[in-house]
């Protein structure tokens, strides 16, 4: 078991280096320093000026190791960003760490809950319609699954906005404040909201899956042993249906972030999201690949997490 | 000897294109207490059917359409769904014939049994466990103990097979169905769980009610054989009747395309051709197409029982035509 | 009999000392930590025109045997001589000439055939492969002819592998094997899936075939009674080794192997009048991964006794074949010191 | 709820408003935007302020104590003499114990305007005013000198910089004549200096600020901690969410109301219709500022929340940030519905104008087309319609712009009709045939002439804006493709020279014609000098008059060479001119003394709002409606509840 | 080349292959079968995508001249689509609601009253044509993206999955690293760096996407490898191309129409969610929703541009997640043995 977790987390380990090797050759060689640093100070900025400015963000060295391989961008690219050592914004010299601090708190009130709130209502409602399988309880479902999964975002959040907070006023229309007396009022329509746009995609998979497992020998064994359909659901099915429910889960995780992408931004929660968004609209290279980063550093983490918690779930990985 | 089990005419059938197939189509079927009764018949005549009707597990959208389903006195088919629950597993259990895919694969198979108990004990966790255990040793479960808390995965088909057996077993029931328990075993494996059925069933007592289309299984373990075709009983009577002078010519052809019974070189019997699908079943006799004795009304009749020895029935044009024949 | 095979020719197919074994991966670098001893040692010979018959308990490596001959897995080492040919020897290249030669017809009727092709294409595939037949008419043409042979109707040579029962389909693998005009027929299981009464006809049609062309098989089963109608020979095999090798009447009827005799007591009976003894074999395969030292066999055997534990024992001559036991070690004399069973 | 703030500051005096994007920096020397001017306008006193009511604008002293007259010299220099006022503190900080052990504040001098002036002309501050301050004698010289010293030695390099500044011996025009005097010495006359000491650039900065926030060891940097000297101080600088100004108690309004200084006290005059507007409230008038206690500014990226925000009562003011008005106004005054709301709207015309661009270097519309371009471009400015754009995308709030100059400026004539600003599709055809494309159609290759039109904005709205120009130029046969890139890579091609056409805008700095014709000065060519003439106009006869005009007060030469220059380019049409905006500002009932400021001058410290009628008003707007959620509730369970009977029901 | 001949030349080869498929699936019983029974279960869906589809060819074949030149003298010298020319001369100043006499500000005339029966946009455009031309980028979208990552999917996915080893190791890894990176953010990074047009979204869109079908598709094969036709046909001593070619890709292709269908609602999604960031495609829905976003609070509410764009999404969407769905219960083995 222990020797499972140590492969997987080297892999990602290993797969973390692609990621970072990749986001060198996007963010270094094809949107050179020179570019960035000019951006960031604007015309009028002297060549002195953008010389001191690539040397206080370090942009100032030859990118790759054959050109010098003691003082190279590649180096040092890896060793910022494996040590959480972000570096400065190029759009506005903030400290990226000082700002991704700022930032999580947000982020997280924001995507746990709506992490247990979206699995929870998808498992809830798919157990739902899978135990009434076959009436029309299940088929009005599923109809309303592809309907809510054939929606933008967009008009959720736009239709939210106008419908629940504009036209009756049950929350604010944005915004965000940590304070804990009204941080709920805050969170409650991006969450109503993005559980909404995600529930017909994740009912009709998770439906799936419970009535695959539903077909399976062990349920008839255990209708054979006389267990009632509730416990069936309960006991066997849905604890099979984890694992592949866990599998969808992490896929979600990336998603979690750039559906929170949207969330944000439009409801103001100064997140991850909010972030990344200020920086693809204020080209802060330095901020965007910091965030693709930890993106995919999180997707990296989470997927390990997923295998392992598979092995917690699933015997046959455990003991194999 | 007082019937456990008594079938009568009993229908189930699929909706298909053009209306409703009834793949068991009145069969009828009784076991003693005490006793092994075997159905035999090749791939999708409808034997796991008859098994799945009697336990009212038949899968949707197939549905019993007729017959009554008495056990111990009590028409199953009038039970409401929570009654019936109580049935299941407490006196009918059922062995199925993959233990590979029959045993939830997340869950100790000790827990397995133990929820089997429960449901219809009122007994602690711990004597459940107990009485697991104790039922381990009696499927001949090495190291039981331990075996209590592994997970399906980590034991052999045969192993599994065997807690299936102890599971089915661990309510006393009146009734056991074992639809092909030894289908998917090795014949070193199988040999031990016939025997160890074999046992059971004199301990215990209960009426077995056991599926194969292995007629060397019939043979070791059965007191009494039903041959079944395309959807219906051809051939009924005991072990050495239905082996040792069948009478229906399905039986026969089926006993002869035995390799083990030819003659090393010289070419086996066959039944020429293939069961036909449900929907091409003929009118009459359902084995018409491929009978190399039938004759005038096979096509278009269906045959009465007839009977031959006592207790032994088969229905057939041919053995009714001439009851005492046989070649 | 019949077609006994001149004992002093050349087989057609000779095994030696083949060695399959399947890495298996663990570790932070995937490094291999351990190997599953798929088949370890197996020496068999097939006669040209004569029936091999490959018997053991699921798992023993008997599909592993069938694959390794026709390089479809890489052994480890052995050689696998084909008409005087060692095939391990030869290039890919090379090898796809011998292809034409050995051909397999599978257990699993369904998952043989292609179900995306037609079987006209699935049985002239071969054929188009070796350059068989002058052109597309003239194998469909042999393709209907190869039906009629198998006693299928050459009408539905455009038909797809789904609208046919699973007795018909395997004769339309049996047609696939045929179409390259083979000498040599691996049965990896063929009739294994199939019930009796069907079985018997795929069996009859078998015969006939190697009457009629001079097929030599292979023929890979779990089924004593199949073998002792089919086969003019038979080796037994347990986890990756043959333990019993000789003519099938004489392995049936004096089995030199505690194994084999197991086995052959396990088959349940047809016979009204008798029922089996109880088994004498207990217990389970132990796993090719971590085969037990000493005799294989020795977990499960009733006359297993020290030197069994100690020692593996090698294929011993006994009558008319061969058997890995100490109780048929000519040297061994009296069995001492055997343990109960 | 909807209440988006904490229900205990219902009855506080907190001003709420929002903005869009941070402000990059809060340094005052290099700030040049709306929105770091919305802080530091009010956190930076400056030593000069505008009048808040009177128009045109007037100047006001601040912390200085009257404004300075110009002192011309015999030598040609200009000499303005400031004196703080006495008794005049920072903010409270720790970054003054740099000064002394346990000091947390200390008094505003003239050397922090020296100080400030320093900074600006210090080249690694990077300011982008260096140009009008480089009329101060010696100005150049001392960045001049920094560089070099910094550049041979290391060591000085290394030391603070207050410390360089005082190496090279500070700028000889900028003379601190002790603690609240101080000189600037002009080497030609520049009336218009006065007004950059009333924009934040030239607010006292200490040292010690400067010097302790560097950014190390956990201190934010000094762009992102100003330490105030003006009546309010920032106390949550939170860029992605918020920004929060609290009422400086050190500030010398606070501590002196008794001076009834004119830049602590709501002005008792005003400016011809204020009275009208409840400016001129006696309730308001001669009190000390500032009135609020507090300030929030809420981060909205989008436009719809913050207006939706605004109409429930929970901002105060809505429609200050010019990208996101699109507001709720029918037919140039509030809709009945605002009227309801007791909305108020504040209607000003912004001194600014935005304008199409041509790139004067392009050989096709630009000076080497010649005769030929200059037609081109004429006819080009006659298909444009303003006032049409106007009423599509700004519901009509903008002046139609006949020249460059934006009314309530010295030289803006009411009158004046520019030929070419006007809509006459017939000339404008007679113009591209005479220009050699008649129809449209180059007859180089025989189809429409294809410009490009580069544009700073790739937004879905943007496009709709821009494709109406688009659509005006294919009336005449021109086919102008649309090139929409985001703004970065837009000042790529600008620093290149590569476009032809361009939208752009100009907000003033002050309010003073001068301020607006440098930009079509040959010195301030964006190609060439990366200034911001971005049409790279040059014209000798134009730069030897706008030399001329800039050197002169208010005085009808200087309006003659106003006017020659706006006939010149009204004849070239290096730019055309599009129209200057008007804010429309909506204020709620409860706010007060709420008058537009156009240009960048903050104005917070004159606001004043009723707590409790804001209270009233939102909880009566604000009233939740709750029946679609049973009713949606009852209507899941009456669809399924036949279902899941049925279901239980069923025997088999 | 001029564009609106590529475009056509892109008709006829849609079009040609359009037939061809056709012509395959007429002689292939099992797609033919399985056509039929699409057909069987989801007859208003299909409708419904082909008349997308086909207002989408109408907006593609386009030709020069025949267009009178009346306000805009540009767009005589253009090429002009069908549907281009069926609106010809729509235009009016600015907005007005759906079949109105008059403008929705002010109250002028329309040029072509109570003809609008989406309304008008701003520019006084009319919303139907606007929305009809919005399928053509839509269906642009899917088609360009999956021509750039179908193939590319199936090259690494089957060769991967077919061959093993270091190459399965490198594709794999390739696979897990760009996985790894969430889709918008990689697709943002891509789109700035390249530049931002139609081709390039596509093209980031086509890279971000073959992931997820690759590890489809050699998964798959790892399986199909396995499988005992794929060992006779090497046991025939078929070639690997061949053996590819015949046995593995047909045996595919089920999962990737399934995937593709299932992906075409995805990468339109995405893309208005690009559009929203302001990279998006010109003329898409996406770009008119985010351009109505700032209407939703113009009072009166100006509905009708959301609404048709909106609707035309979501219709699009709709059809395509049926057909999608229903694709997958008739080819998809796995989820037809599911069918109790
Ligand atoms: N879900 C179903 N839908 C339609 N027909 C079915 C279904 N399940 C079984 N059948 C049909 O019922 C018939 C009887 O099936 P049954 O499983 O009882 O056969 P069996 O005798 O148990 O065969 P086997 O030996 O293969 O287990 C078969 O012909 C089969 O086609
Ligand atoms: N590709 C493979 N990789 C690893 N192990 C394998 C592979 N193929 C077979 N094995 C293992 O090798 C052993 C022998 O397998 P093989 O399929 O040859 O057995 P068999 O005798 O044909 O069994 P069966 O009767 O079940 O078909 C088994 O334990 C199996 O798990
Ligand atoms: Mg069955
Ligand atoms: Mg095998």
């Amino acid at each position: 078991m222990l020797a499972y977790v140590l492969r997987r987390a080297a892999y990602g380990v290993l797969v973390v280096l692609g990621v970072l090797l990749l986001l060198f050759v996007l963010f270094f060689q094809i949107a050179s320093p020179d570019d960035v640093a000019r951006r960031a100070l604007g015309e009028k900025a002297l060549p002195e000026v953008i010389e001191q400015w690539k040397a206080n963000h370090g942009y100032d060295r030859p990118l790759w190791p054959w050109q010098d391989f003691s003082n190279n961008m590649l180096f040092e690219h890896y060793r910022s960003m494996l040590t959480f050592d972000f570096g400065r914004s190029d759009a506005d010299d903030v400290v990226i760490t000082e700002r991704l601090r700022q930032g999580v708190g947000p982020s997280l009130a924001l995507t746990l809950p709506l992490f247990v709130a979206g699995i929870s209502v998808g498992i809830v409602l798919s157990l739902f319609v899978a135990f009434f399988r076959e009436t029309y309880i299940d088929r009005v479902g599923v109809w309303l699954c592809v309907l809510g999964m054939s929606v933008s975002i967009l008009l959720y959040i736009m239709g939210g906005q106008l419908v629940i907070a504009q036209w009756l006023r049950w929350f604010p229309i944005s915004g965000f404040d940590p304070d804990p007396s009204v941080v709920g009022r805050f969170l409650a329509l991006p969450l109503v909201i993005a559980v909404l746009s995600g529930v017909g995609g994740d009912v009709r998979f998770y439906r799936t899956v419970f009535l695959e497992e539903t077909n399976r020998d062990y349920v008839r064994t255990a209708r054979a042993k006389g267990a009632g359909e509730i416990r069936i659901m309960a006991r066997h099915v849905l604890r099979n249906a984890l694992i592949p429910i866990l599998t969808r889960v992490v896929v979600a995780i990336p998603f979690l972030f750039m559906g929170s992408l949207l969330l944000e931004s439009f409801f103001g929660i100064p997140g991850l999201g909010s972030i990344t968004v200020d920086a693809i609209n204020g080209n802060d290279f330095s901020t965007l690949r910091t965030m693709v980063f930890i993106g995919a550093l999180l997707f990296i983490v989470g997927q390990i997490a997923t295998d392992v918690s598979y092995a917690l779930v699933d015997p046959r990985v455990r003991f194999s | 000897m007082s019937a456990v089990l008594e079938v009568e005419g009993l229908v189930t059938g699929f909706p298909s294109a053009d209306g409703r197939v009834p793949v068991v189509d009145d069969v009828s079927l009784g076991i003693d207490a005490g006793e092994v009764l075997a159905l035999v018949g090749e791939s999708g005549c409808g034997k796991s059917m008859t098994a799945l009707s009697v336990m009212r597990l038949v899968p949707k959208p197939g549905r019993i359409e007729a017959g009554r389903i008495v056990l111990a006195g009590r028409d199953l088919r009038e039970l409401d769904v929570l009654e019936m629950r109580r049935v299941r597993g407490h006196e009918v259990s059922m062995i199925f014939q993959e233990p590979m895919t029959s045993l939830n694969p997340v869950v100790r198979v000790g827990d397995q049994v133990v929820e089997a108990i429960r449901l219809h004990e009122d007994v602690s966790q711990a004597a459940a466990r107990a009485r697991t255990l104790e039922l381990f040793g009696q499927v001949r479960i090495p190291d039981p103990e331990a075996r209590l808390d592994a997970y399906p995965h980590q034991l052999s088909g045969g192993l599994k097979q065997r807690v299936m057996i102890a599971m089915a077993l661990s309510t006393r029931p009146r009734l056991l169905i074992a639809d092909e328990p030894t289908t998917a075993l090795d014949v070193t494996i199988q040999a031990q769980i016939l025997e160890l059925l074999r046992e059971l069933q004199r301990q215990s007592g209960s009426a077995i009610l056991l599926i194969t289309h292995d007629l060397g299984v019939v043979n070791e373990l059965s007191d009494r054989v039903a041959v079944m075709y395309a959807g219906k009983i051809v051939e009924q009577g005991s072990r050495r009747d239905v082996l040792g002078a069948p009478r229906h010519p399905y039986t026969r052809g089926l006993l002869r395309s035995i390799p083990a019974r030819a003659e090393p070189g010289a070419p086996l019997a066959e039944i020429p051709g293939v069961v036909p699908p449900p929907s091409e079943w003929p009118a009459g006799c359902r084995f018409a197409t491929r009978c190399p004795v039938r004759f005038e009304p096979c096509r278009d009749q269906l045959p009465d029982a007839t009977a031959l020895n006592p207790g032994h029935t088969a229905w057939c044009h041919d053995a009714a035509r001439d009851p005492e024949g046989g070649s | 009999m019949s077609a006994a095979p001149q004992a002093s020719a050349e087989p057609l197919l000779r095994v030696e000392a083949l060695r399959t074994w399947f890495p298996i991966h663990a570790g932070l670098l995937q490094r291999v930590v351990g190997w599953v001893r798929a088949v370890d040692g197996v020496d068999l010979a097939v006669p040209a025109g004569g029936t091999l018959a490959l018997v053991g308990e699921s798992g023993c490596g008997k599909t592993t045997v069938g694959h390794s001959i026709l390089r479809l897995v890489e052994p480890q080492e052995g050689a696998v001589v084909f008409d005087g040919v060692d095939l391990m020897s030869l290039s890919p290249a090379a090898m796809r000439a011998y292809r034409q030669q050995i051909q397999v017809v599978f257990q699993d009727p369904m998952a043989s055939l292609d179900p995306r092709m037609r079987v006209r294409d699935i049985v002239a595939e071969g054929m188009q492969s070796f350059g068989i037949g002058t052109g597309t008419a003239d194998r469909t043409r042999r393709v209907g002819e190869l039906f009629e042979r198998v006693q299928l109707d050459p009408d539905q040579i455009w038909r797809y592998p789904h609208e046919f029962s699973g007795g018909q389909r395997q004769r339309i693998g049996i047609a696939r094997a045929l179409a390259v005009e083979p000498r040599l027929v691996i049965c990896d299981e063929a009739v294994s899936a199939l019930d009796v009464s069907i079985q018997a006809q795929i069996l009859n049609l078998l015969r006939d075939l190697q009457r009629e062309l001079g097929l030599a098989y292979l023929f890979i089963t779990h089924d004593l009674g199949v073998v002792r109608y089919l086969a003019d020979e038979v080796a037994v095999m347990y986890l990756g080794q043959i333990v019993e090798r000789g003519e099938t009447e004489a392995v049936f009827q004096r089995p030199a192997h505690p194994y084999t005799r197991g086995l052959l007591a396990a088959v349940p009976s047809v016979d009204p009048e008798r029922r089996s003894p109880p088994p004498q074999v207990l217990g389970d395969v132990p796993s090719p991964a971590d085969p037990p030292p000493g005799c294989r066999f020795h977990t499960r055997c009733p006359e297993v006794f020290a030197r069994c534990r100690a020692e593996a024992p090698p294929l011993f001559r006994v009558s008319e074949g061969a058997a890995r036991c100490f109780l048929a070690d000519p040297e061994a004399g009296s069995p001492q010191g055997r343990a109960g069973p | 709820s909807n209440n988006p703030y904490p229900d205990a500051d219902t009855s506080r005096k907190i001003l709420y408003t929002n903005y869009n994007e941070a402000p990059r920096t809060l340094d005052p020397a290099t700030a040049y935007t709306t929105s770091a001017h919305a802080i530091t306008g009010n956190v930076y006193d400056t030593l000069l302020e505008y009048h808040y009511l009177k128009r045109p604008y007037e100047l006001i002293p601040g912390l200085a104590e009257e404004v300075p007259r110009a002192e011309p010299q015999p030598d040609g220099s200009v000499v303005y003499r400031f004196r703080l006022r006495p008794d005049l503190l920072y903010q409270d900080d720790p970054a003054f114990a740099l000064g002394g052990e346990g000091r947390s504040t200390r008094q505003i001098v003239a050397a922090d305007v020296a100080h400030e002036l320093m900074r600006i002309g210090d080249p690694a501050v990077n300011s982008p005013v260096i140009e009008p301050f480089s009329n101060i004698v010696g100005f150049r010289a001392f960045s001049q000198s920094l560089a070099e010293r910094r550049e041979a030695d290391p060591a000085f390099a290394a030391k603070p910089p207050v410390e360089q500044y005082a190496g090279v011996g500070g700028i000889e025009g900028v003379r601190v004549r002790g603690e609240r005097e101080l000189e600037i010495v002009l080497a030609n006359p520049y009336p218009q200096i006065l007004y950059w000491f009333a924009m934040p650039f030239t607010t006292p900065v200490p040292w010690e600020a400067v010097a302790y926030y560097d950014g190390e060891e956990g201190r934010p940097h000094f762009s992102d901690r100003p330490v105030a000297s003006g009546p309010f101080v920032l106390e949550e600088y939170h860029k992605q969410a918020r920004m929060v100004l609290e009422a400086n108690p050190n500030w010398y309004g606070v501590r002196h109301p008794e001076w009834q200084a004119p830049g602590a006290t709501y002005p008792s005059e005003g400016a011809e219709g204020d009275a009208e507007a409840g400016l001129l409230d006696p309730a308001l008038m001669g009190r000390p500022l500032p009135f609020l206690e507090r300030i929030e500014f809420r981060r909205e990226k989008e436009s719809i929340p913050a207006f939706q925000k605004f109409l429930q009562g929970y901002y105060d003011a809505s429609g200050i940030i010019r990208e996101s008005f699109d507001t709720v106004i029918r037919e140039d005054r509030l809709s009945p519905e605002m009227e309801e709301l007791g909305v108020r709207l504040e209607k000003s015309v912004i001194p600014a104008v935005y304008y199409l661009g041509f790139n004067m270097d392009d050989p096709v519309v630009g000076r080497a087309g010649g005769e030929r371009a200059r037609k081109l471009r004429q006819a080009m400015s006659l298909a444009i319609d303003a006032e049409e754009w106007l009423r599509l995308f700004t519901n009509g709030r903008g002046v139609p712009a006949q020249s460059l100059l934006p009314p309530g400026l010295y030289g803006y004539d009411a009158d004046y009709e520019n030929p070419y600003r006007r809509v006459d599709l017939e000339r404008a055809r007679a113009l591209l045939a005479e220009a050699g494309f008649p129809d449209g159609i180059d007859p180089q290759t025989g189809k429409p002439l294809q410009l490009t039109f580069d544009t700073p904005d790739t937004s879905a709205q943007g496009k709709l804006r821009y494709s109406f120009y688009v659509n005006a130029w294919r009336k005449l046969g021109i086919d102008v493709r649309l090139e929409a890139t985001n703004y970065n890579q837009f000042q790529e091609k600008v620093r290149n020279g590569a476009y032809q056409i361009f939208p752009w805008g100009w907000v003033a700095d002050y309010p003073d014609p001068e301020n607006f014709y440098f930009l079509l000065w040959s010195e301030m060519a964006r190609t060439r000098n990366q200034g911001p003439n971005t049409a790279n106009f040059s014209d000798p006869g134009f730069d030897e008059r706008f030399l001329a005009m800039k050197a002169r007060e208010n005085d009808p030469e200087r309006l003659r060479l106003i006017q020659e220059m706006r006939a010149i380019l009204e004849e070239e049409r290096p730019w055309i001119e599009l129209f200057h905006p008007e804010d429309y500002a909506l204020f709620h009932g409860w706010l007060r003394g709420v008058k537009p400021a156009g240009i960048s001058n903050p104005t917070s410290k004159y606001r004043d709002l009723a707590p409790a009628l804001r209270a009233e008003e939102r909880a009566a707007w604000n009233q939740p409606v709750i029946w679609p959620a049973f009713a949606l509730a009852f209507l899941a369970v009456a669809v399924a509840l036949p279902g899941v009977v049925t279901f239980f029901r069923e025997r088999q | 080349m001029e564009p609106h001949v590529i475009s056509n030349v892109v008709v006829v080869l849609v079009l040609l292959a359009g037939f061809g498929i056709a012509a395959f699936v007429r002689r292939n019983r099992m797609w033919n079968d399985a056509l039929r029974e699409l057909w069987r279960r989801r007859p208003v869906a299909i409708v419904v995508v082909a008349i997308y589809a086909g207002v989408a060819l109408l907006d593609s074949a386009a030709w020069m001249g025949g267009v009178e030149s009346g306000e805009d003298v540009v767009a005589a010298h253009e090429a002009k689509s069908v549907l281009d020319r069926l609106f010809l001369g729509t235009q009016e100043k600015s907005y007005s609601a759906p079949f109105a006499d008059a403008e929705f500000y002010g109250g002028a005339d329309l040029a072509h009253p109570g003809s609008h029966p989406f309304g008008t946009d701003i520019l006084g455009r009319d919303v139907l044509y606007l929305t009809l031309k919005g399928a053509r980028v839509a269906l642009l979208i899917g088609g360009l993206t999956s021509l750039i990552a179908i193939p590319l999917a199936l090259l690494l996915g089957v060769s991967a999955g077919y061959f093993g080893g270091r190459l399965d190791d490198a594709v794999f890894f390739l696979i897990s690293t760009l996985a790894s990176i969430p889709g918008l953010l990689l697709l943002i990074a891509l789109i700035m760096v390249m530049g931002q047009s139609t081709f390039s979204v596509c093209i980031a869109l086509g890279v971000t996407s073959w992931v997820g079908l690759s590890r489809v598709t050699r998964g798959e094969t790892l399986k199909l490898r396995e499988l005992d036709y794929v060992k006779a046909a090497r046991a025939l001593g078929v070639s690997q191309l061949r053996i590819l070619v015949r046995h593995i890709l047909p045996n595919l292709m089920h999962l990737v129409i399934i995937t593709f269908v299932l992906m075409f609602s995805g990468l339109v999604l995405s893309e208005a969610i690009l559009s929203w960031l302001g990279i998006g495609v010109d003329g898409s829905w996406g770009q008119m929703i985010d351009q109505a976003r700032d209407e939703l609070t113009r009072s009166p509410i100006i509905w009708w541009n959301i609404l048709a764009s909106g609707t035309a999404l979501f219709g699009l969407l709709l059809a395509v997640n049926f057909v999608g769905d229903a694709l997958r219960d008739i080819l998809d083995p796995r989820t037809l043995r599911d069918q109790p």
